[in-house]
C-alpha cells in the first residue's frame, strides 16, 4: 500500500467543556427562548405548506370540464419520460358522442419510486392531459401502492376546466 | 328623356333560323327548311378530307369555351384503326349562364343531329353519342324524337341517305354534374363512371369513348358545320372578326355565335350575331340594358368561369382574342350581368359554393381549395374578414390554379381573382373598423406624397 | 328579337308511387326498356347512367339498396361502383324522396333574381329545416342545384321533373299548393 | 452530360442525365436513381391517377409545375425536383391536403409512419395559416372484419381503390360522394371477398386506414422491426415483423419483386398469434419421478434430455426426429445429425392446405418444406408413421395432436406448453417464427432468411440447434458443436441446396454459438 496516511491535529476539550454543564445550560436557554417565539411547526397532515406557482409535484391525469378523461393514451409521454416510470397500454373508445376521441389508456401507471418530477410529461402532452400537480406528500405501505393507476391519477388530478391552450398560436 | 336609338348591331340568323318557326323540331318542317341538305352533299360529292378541309378553311372554332380550331382537332383522330370511332357531341351544358345549346336542342334538333353525322362521316365515325345534362328533359325528348324520325327517313342508322354510309345516334342523359362538361369528364361518364377528368394525354381524339378514337365537340360547333359544308368554309370565314394579321398564330373569331344575356338586365334572352358586337351593345340593345333605376356593376362575360369586367368595361367585342386581352374570355359568350345592387362578397360566396359543390374531389387543390375559399368568403360576409385573408385568398388563387388535372379550379379562380381585385373595396368595407382603419393606412402608405 | 322561351310547361302533377322492391331487377316492367338501353352500348357498365334513371322512376324517385344491388347485378358491376356513382351525380337521391321533388336554383344568375326567397318559401312550405331533407309530412324533398340552364327566365325551379321559369314566391307557393 | 451523344434516351433531372426506358415516367426514372420525389396517390404497380398533386416537379421552360408521377419522358425533357418552384408546389400541396385533416396524431395510428407528417416536415411550411372549421366526415367505418376507415383522415389518393381494382380485381371499393365529401365507400355488404385486403392498410399512405387487429396496440416508436419471412405457408412473403415486450404484434408485407411484389395475405398477417399464446412454454421443464412437471435450468433439462434419449436408445423403438415444416435448414440439419445418433432419421410434417390461388396464398403451408425435400427429411403424413424419440414443434396444425400423441416422443422442443404429449420427459421452450433465425425455402426453391426480434417471446428460450447439439454432445462424445456462420456454410455447400437460389452471405460469423 502506498497511501500517504495525514494525521489529523484535535484540539483536546477543556475542563469546562468536559464537565458539560455549561454547554446543556446554553441549551436549555435556548429552548426557553423559543417557549415564548412563534411557533413555526405545522400539524401536518391536517396543516400543509402554500405551495408556490410552478411547483412540481406528483404527475397527475385530469378531466375536462364534463368529467370526462382527456388522455388518448398517445404515449408521448411515456416515451419522453428519462426515468421510465410511466407506462400506458391503450385501448379503443366507443364513445358515439365523441367519435373523434377513439382512443384512450387502459392502463396508465406511474411509478413514483422512478418519478423524478421533471415535468416533460406535461411538457410533451399534446392534450393537457397531464400535470404536475401540488402534491408533494406521497407514501405507501407498499412498493406496489407508490406505483399510481389511472384510477388514482384521475382522483389525484380532479377536473381541469378550458380547452387546450398549447398550441394557441403556433 | 327621349330615347336616341343608336344603330343596333344586327342579328345573323344562320343557327337560329329556325327558332321562329313554328315545330320547326318535327322532320317535316326541318326538311322543308333545308335540313339533311348539306348532308347529302357531303356524302354526295365530298370525301372525308375535304369535309375537314372545308371546316380548317372555315376557321370554325370551338364554341364549349376553349376554342380550340375544331378542324384541326379533327384531324388529330387516326385516319387508320380497326377501332370503332365516336363521335361524342358535348350537351352537358351545365356552366351557369348558359342556355344556347339549349336552343338550339329544343327548337333545331335535327339541325343538331345534321351536323354530328357529318362530322362522323369527316373522321369515320360510326356512332354519335350526344351528352345532354339531366336538366334538360325536353331537349332529351326532342332529339330523341327526331333521331327516330330521322332514322325512319334514312338519315340515321344503316345506309344513310343511300349511301354507303351508317352511323347510329344515341342520346345519353347526364345525371347533374358541372364537371362531366370537361370533355374527359364526358367520357368516364359515359362509360358509366363518376365524372373524373382524365389526365391528358392521351388526347381523346386517339384514345376517348371506351379507349377509341372520339371527337368531342360542343353542340353549338357542330351546328355550324351543315352551313359550312353547304356554303364553303371561306364564306363562314368571311364572318365576323379576321385574324390579326400581325399575329401569325391567330386564328380570329369567324362566323356567328349564339350570345346570351342573363342576370340583371330588363330583357334576357339569347340572340344569334356575328363575332364582333361589344359587350355593351349586347347588354343595351338587346337585353335592354339594366333594371329601371340601376346600374351595371360587373359582367361575366361567358358563363360563370371567366374573369369579370367591371360597368366601364363593357365596349369590349366579343370575340375569342379581344376578350383575351381585356383580360377575360369568351366561355360560352352568355353573359351574366350584375348591377349596383348586387353585394360582391356574397357573389363570390356565390361563386365558389358553385365550384365548391361542383368539383369532382379529384385533385387535391381543387376538392380543398375550392371549399377553403368558400369559406372565407363567408367569413367575409359575416364581417369577420381580415386584411390577411385577402392576401390568403391571393395565395390560394396561385395555389389552386394550373395545378389540377381539369381546368374547373382554373374556372373557379379566375372570376374570383378579379372580383377579389376589381372590388377590393367592398370587402374592405365588411371588415371591422380597425382593419378598415389599418387598409386605409396601407393606401396612403401607397399613395406618392400630394395624391389624394 | 328575343326568341321564345322553350322551358317546358307545367303539367299536371301527379304525387309519385310508393316505392316498390323488385325480387330482381329488371322488374317486369323495365325489361324491354333496360335491354333497349343495353344495346346502345358498347359495354354493359355505359349503360349504368340510363338505367339507374329508370330505376329511380321506378323505385319513386329514389334509388333503395335494394335497387342499387340489382343494377349492380344487372350489368355486372361492383356494388361499389354503382353506389359510388350514384352518389356522385346530384340528379340521385339515395335517400326516400317524398312525394314531390323540388329543386331551386342557387347560381348566380337564379340568385340575383330572387332565387333566395324561393328558397326560403319552398323550405316553409315544405316544412323543413334545410335542403336536400323531406318534410316531416313527407310531400317534398327540396334541393339546392346548381344552374338549371334556364337562366334567361330566372329563377327556375323544377317540380317533379318539369322546369319552371320566372317564379315568384307567390307562384311557387301556388304550385306547392297544388301538389298533395 | 452526354446527353446528346448518347445512342440511349435520356431525361434531365436536376441537371444529370439518365437514361429512361420507353414509356418510364419522371417518378420511376427518379427513384431508379434514388432522386427523391415525395408522393401519395403513386404506387409502382399501379396506374397513376394523379391527384394527390405532391410529386410536382419542375418543367424547365414551362411556368407551371407538373405531376412526375404521370408525365412519360421524352427526349430532352428535363426536370427539377429540388426547385423552388417545386418545393412551393408541394408546400402549397402540403397546406390544402392539411386545411380539413383533423390533426388527431395524438389518436392516430399512423404517427410515426405518416407521410403526411413526413412530408409536412419536410415540405410543409410549419404554420397554420387558417383557423376554419373543418369539413365533418364518417369516423370509424367498418371495411370488412379488419379494417377502419375514417374518412377525415383520408387524402382521397385511391390507392386503396385501385388495388382493389387493379390488382386483385375485386373492386370492393370505390370512390363516393363528390366534392370536399368525396371519400372511400365500400360495397353495401361491406365484405371483402379478396384475401389480401389488409394491404391497403400498408398502402394507405395516411392514418385513414387502420387495421382493427393493431389498432391501438403499440406506439411505433417502442416497438423492434426486423426484416423477416412470413411462414404462414411456402410462400414465404418477404415481411417486417413488429414487436414489444414479449408480443409480436405486427407483420406487415416487405417489397421483393421475386416472391410476393408488395403484398401478403391477410391471413398470413394475422398468422402471428401463436407466438404470443398465453401458454406459451418460456422455460425447459422436466417431469420428475411423480410424473409432475417441474421448471428446470437449461443445463440440467440437457442432462435429462440426454439420459432419456440414452434411454431410449436402448430399447427398440424408432430414434427418429419430427420437425415442423416451418423449421428452419438448421435446425433440420442438426435434427438430421441427433436422429443419427439416435439411429433414425429426421422427418417432417406440414399442413397442405386446399386454398391455394394464383397469387400468393399455395396449399404447401410448411414454410421450409421444399428445404426439409430439399436436405431429403421425409414427410410424415399420418400417425402410423408419427413414431420419434424427439419431436420439434412451432405450430399446432403442422404436427396436430394426433401425430403428436402417437410419436411416443421422449423430449419435445414445444412453443406452447399445451403441444405436450404424455410421452415427453423432457419439454424445451422453441422459439416462433419471430425468435428464431435461419434459412428457409419457400415454395420456388428461395432460400429467405428468417430473422428473430429480442422483443418477442419469452426472453430466456435458446435456439435448438444449439440445445440440441449439447445433446449430441452428450450421446456421442465426438461431435462438433457448429454455430449459425459455422452451419450456414455447409448448407449453402450441402447437395439439394447448393442448387436452390440463395442471396449473397450476409451473416456476422458466430452470431448464435453453443
Amino acid at each position: 500500500m502506498s497511501a500517504k496516511v495525514k494525521t489529523v491535529h484535535r484540539t483536546p476539550s477543556t475542563f469546562l467543556e468536559r464537565l458539560y454543564v455549561p454547554s446543556v445550560l446554553k441549551g436549555l436557554g435556548i429552548t426557553f427562548r423559543r417557549m415564548f417565539q412563534r411557533k413555526v411547526t405545522m400539524q401536518f397532515p391536517e396543516e400543509r405548506w402554500e405551495v408556490r406557482e410552478g411547483y412540481r409535484g406528483a404527475p397527475v391525469l385530469v378531466k375536462d370540464d364534463e368529467g370526462r378523461p382527456k388522455c388518448v393514451a398517445c404515449s408521448l409521454c411515456e416515451y419522453v419520460c428519462p426515468p421510465k416510470a410511466i407506462y400506458i397500454v391503450p385501448e379503443e373508445v366507443d364513445d358515439a358522442s365523441r367519435a373523434h376521441i377513439e382512443r384512450g389508456p387502459a392502463v396508465f401507471n406511474i411509478n413514483m419510486l422512478r418519478c423524478i418530477f421533471c415535468g416533460l410529461c406535461e411538457e410533451a402532452c399534446p392534450e393537457e392531459a397531464i400535470f404536475m400537480s401540488k402534491e408533494y406528500a406521497l407514501w405507501g405501505a407498499s412498493r406496489a401502492e407508490l406505483i399510481h393507476d389511472k384510477e388514482t391519477l384521475y382522483e389525484l388530478g380532479g377536473i381541469r376546466a378550458g380547452g387546450i391552450k398549447k398550441w394557441k398560436g403556433k | 328623356m327621349a330615347a336616341k336609338t343608336p344603330k343596333r348591331y344586327p342579328e345573323t340568323k344562320v343557327l337560329s333560323r329556325n327558332f321562329d318557326v313554328d315545330k320547326a323540331w318535327t322532320f317535316d318542317v326541318a326538311r322543308q327548311r333545308g335540313a339533311y341538305r348539306s348532308l347529302e352533299k357531303a356524302l354526295g360529292s365530298m370525301t372525308p378530307d375535304q369535309v375537314i378541309d372545308e371546316v380548317k378553311t372555315s376557321r370554325l372554332r370551338g364554341r364549349g369555351g376553349a376554342g380550340f380550331p375544331t378542324g384541326v382537332k379533327w384531324s388529330f383522330v387516326p385516319k387508320q384503326t380497326d377501332k370503332t370511332k365516336y363521335i361524342c357531341l358535348n350537351a352537358d351544358e351545365s356552366e351557369p349562364g348558359t342556355f344556347k345549346d339549349r336552343y338550339l336542342m329544343e327548337l333545331d334538333p335535327h339541325l343538331v343531329i345534321e351536323g354530328c353525322l357529318i362530322t362522323a362521316y369527316a373522321v369515320g365515325a360510326s356512332m354519335v353519342y350526344i351528352y345532354v345534362r339531366g336538366e334538360y328533359p325536353l331537349s332529351i325528348e326532342r332529339l330523341w324524337g327526331a333521331i327516330e324520325e330521322a332514322r325512319k327517313e334514312g338519315f340515321v342508322g344503316k345506309k344513310i341517305a343511300g349511301r354507303d354510309f351508317h352511323c347510329d345516334v344515341v342520346v345519353h342523359s347526364g345525371a347533374g354534374a358541372y364537371i362531366c362538361g370537361e370533355e374527359t369528364a364526358l367520357l368516364e361518364s359515359l362509360e358509366g363512371k363518376r365524372g373524373h377528368p382524365r389526365i391528358k394525354p392521351p388526347f381523346p381524339a386517339v384514345e376517348g369513348a371506351f379507349a377509341s378514337p372520339t371527337v368531342i365537340n360542343n353542340v353549338e360547333t357542330l351546328a355550324h358545320v351543315p352551313w359550312i359544308i353547304e356554303n364553303g368554309g371561306a364564306a363562314f370565314a368571311k364572318q365576323g372578326i379576321p385574324p390579326d394579321p400581325a399575329d401569325p398564330r391567330s386564328v380570329g373569331s369567324s362566323g356567328t355565335k349564339l350570345m346570351g344575356v342573363s342576370g340583371d338586365v330588363q330583357k334576357p334572352g339569347v340572340w344569334e350575331f356575328e363575332f364582333g358586337i361589344t359587350l355593351r351593345q349586347m347588354i343595351e340593345d338587346y337585353a335592354g340594358g339594366a333594371l329601371e333605376g340601376r346600374t351595371i356593376k360587373a359582367v361575366i362575360p361567358g358563363g360563370l368561369s371567366m374573369p369579370v369586367l367591371t360597368g366601364d368595361e363593357l365596349d369590349v367585342k366579343m370575340g375569342f382574342d379581344d376578350l383575351k386581352a381585356a383580360g377575360s374570355g369568351l366561355g360560352t359568350a352568355c353573359a351574366i350581368v350584375m348591377d349596383d345592387t348586387c353585394d360582391m362578397v356574397q357573389a363570390c360566396e356565390n361563386i365558389a359554393h358553385f365550384f365548391a359543390d361542383e368539383s369532382c374531389g379529384q385533385c387535391t387543390p381543387c376538392r380543398e381549395g375550392c371549399h377553403w375559399m368558400e369559406k372565407i368568403f363567408h367569413r367575409f360576409d359575416a364581417g369577420q374578414g381580415t386584411r390577411s385573408d385577402l392576401d390568403l385568398l391571393e395565395n390560394l388563387f396561385r395555389q389552386i390554379e394550373g395545378r389540377t388535372i381539369c381546368a374547373l379550379a382554373d374556372a373557379a379562380v379566375w372570376p374570383l381573382r378579379s372580383i377579389v381585385r376589381k372590388f377590393r373595396h367592398e370587402f374592405v368595407a365588411k371588415m371591422s373598423p380597425d382593419e378598415q382603419r389599418a387598409e386605409a393606412e396601407a393606401r396612403s402608405a401607397r399613395q406618392p406624397a400630394g395624391v389624394k | 328579337m328575343n326568341p321564345r322561351a322553350p322551358a317546358a310547361e307545367p303539367k299536371d302533377v301527379a304525387p309519385r308511387a310508393p316505392a316498390v322492391v323488385p325480387a330482381s331487377f329488371p322488374p317486369a316492367e323495365l325489361k324491354a326498356t333496360c335491354e333497349k338501353i343495353l344495346a346502345r352500348y358498347p359495354t354493359k357498365m355505359a349503360a349504368l347512367l340510363p338505367i339507374l334513371h329508370e330505376a329511380q322512376a321506378f323505385g319513386g324517385g329514389w334509388v333503395s339498396p335494394e335497387l342499387e344491388a340489382g343494377v349492380a347485378a344487372y350489368l355486372d358491376l361492383s356494388p361499389a361502383h354503382v353506389h359510388g356513382v350514384l352518389t356522385f351525380y346530384s340528379m340521385y337521391n339515395t335517400k326516400p324522396a317524398g312525394r314531390h321533388e323540388l329543386w331551386v336554383c342557387r347560381t348566380l344568375s337564379c340568385w340575383r333574381r330572387g332565387a333566395p326567397e324561393l328558397r326560403a318559401k319552398a323550405l316553409d312550405k315544405a316544412g323543413c329545416t334545410r335542403t336536400g331533407e323531406v318534410g316531416e309530412d313527407g310531400r317534398f324533398l327540396v334541393k339546392d342545384m346548381e344552374c338549371l340552364g334556364l337562366c334567361e327566365q330566372a329563377p327556375a325551379i323544377w317540380l317533379d321533373g318539369v322546369a319552371h321559369a320566372n317564379v315568384t314566391p307567390e307562384g311557387l307557393e301556388q304550385l306547392m299548393d297544388g301538389c298533395e | 452530360m452526354s446527353a446528346s451523344s448518347s445512342p440511349e434516351p435520356v431525361v434531365t433531372i436536376n441537371g444529370t442525365a439518365y437514361p429512361y426506358e420507353p414509356g418510364d415516367t419522371v417518378i420511376r426514372v427518379a427513384h431508379r436513381h434514388g432522386i427523391d420525389v415525395p408522393h401519395y396517390c403513386y404506387h409502382p404497380s399501379m396506374s397513376p391517377a394523379g391527384n394527390c398533386r405532391i410529386c410536382m416537379v419542375e418543367v424547365v421552360g414551362s411556368p407551371r409545375p407538373q405531376i412526375a408521377c404521370k408525365m412519360a419522358c421524352f427526349p430532352g425533357l428535363s426536370v427539377n425536383t429540388d426547385s423552388d418552384l417545386a418545393h412551393e408546389a408541394r408546400a402549397d400541396t402540403m397546406q390544402m391536403l392539411l386545411v380539413n385533416h383533423p390533426l388527431d396524431c395524438p389518436i392516430c395510428d399512423q404517427a410515426g409512419e405518416c407521410h403526411l407528417q413526413d412530408y409536412s416536415y419536410q415540405l410543409g411550411s410549419g404554420r397554420a395559416v387558417t383557423s376554419t372549421p373543418k369539413t365533418k366526415l364518417p369516423k370509424n367505418q367498418p371495411f370488412g372484419e379488419q379494417i377502419v376507415y375514417d374518412a377525415e383522415r383520408c387524402i382521397k389518393c385511391t390507392l386503396c381503390v385501385r388495388f382493389c381494382e387493379e390488382i386483385t380485381d375485386t373492386n370492393e371499393l370505390s370512390m363516393g360522394q363528390r366534392s370536399d365529401h368525396e371519400q372511400v365507400i365500400m360495397t353495401s355488404a361491406g365484405e371483402f371477398t379478396t384475401r389480401y385486403s389488409m394491404n391497403i392498410v400498408d398502402l394507405c399512405p395516411v392514418g385513414a386506414l387502420t387495421s382493427r387487429d393493431f389498432r391501438f396496440r403499440s406506439r411505433l416508436w417502442f416497438m423492434d422491426f426486423v426484416p423477416s419471412v412470413c411462414t404462414g405457408c411456402a410462400r414465404g412473403c418477404n415481411v417486417t415483423v413488429g414487436a414489444r415486450m414479449g408480443k409480436v404484434l405486427r407483420l406487415e408485407p416487405r417489397e421483393n419483386q421475386d416472391v410476393n411484389q408488395w403484398w401478403m395475405c391477410d391471413a398470413g398477417r394475422l398468422g402471428y398469434k401463436h407466438a404470443n399464446s398465453a401458454t406459451r412454454l418460456g422455460v425447459p421443464a422436466v417431469r420428475d419421478a411423480s410424473g409432475a412437471w417441474r421448471e428446470a435450468t437449461f443445463e440440467q433439462a440437457i442432462q435429462a434430455a440426454s439420459a432419456a434419449l440414452a434411454e431410449h436408445r436402448h430399447e427398440e423403438r424408432p430414434g427418429h426426429v419430427l420437425l415442423d415444416g416451418g423449421a428452419t435448414l438448421e435446425e433440420m440439419w442438426v435434427a438430421r445429425q441427433l436422429a443419427a445418433a439416435l439411429g433414425g432419421e429426421a422427418r417432417f410434417a406440414a399442413h397442405v392446405g386446399d386454398d391455394g390461388d394464383e397469387f400468393l396464398v399455395v396449399n404447401e403451408k410448411g414454410a421450409n418444406a421444399r428445404g426439409a425435400e430439399a436436405l431429403g427429411l421425409a414427410r410424415v403424413k399420418n400417425a402410423a408413421d408419427a413414431g420419434a424419440a424427439v419431436l420439434v414443434i412451432e405450430r399446432d396444425e403442422h404436427v396436430p395432436a394426433d401425430l403428436r400423441a402417437a410419436s411416443g416422443a421422449v423430449v419435445a422442443f414445444v412453443t406452447d406448453a399445451s403441444h405436450v404429449p404424455d410421452s415427453v420427459r423432457v419439454a424445451f421452450p422453441f422459439g416462433s417464427f419471430a425468435e428464431r433465425d435461419g434459412w428457409l425455402v419457400n415454395v420456388g426453391g428461395r432460400v429467405q432468411r428468417l430473422l428473430g426480434t429480442g422483443e418477442a417471446g419469452p426472453s430466456a428460450v435458446q435456439p435448438f440447434q444449439a440445445v440440441a447439439q449439447e445433446i449430441l454432445l452428450d450421446l456421442d462424445a465426438g461431435h462438433d458443436v457448429l454455430d449459425d456462420a459455422a452451419l450456414e456454410t455447409r448448407l449453402r455447400a450441402a447437395p439439394g441446396l447448393a442448387d436452390l437460389v440463395w442471396p449473397p452471405a450476409s451473416r456476422e460469423p458466430a452470431e448464435v454459438s453453443s
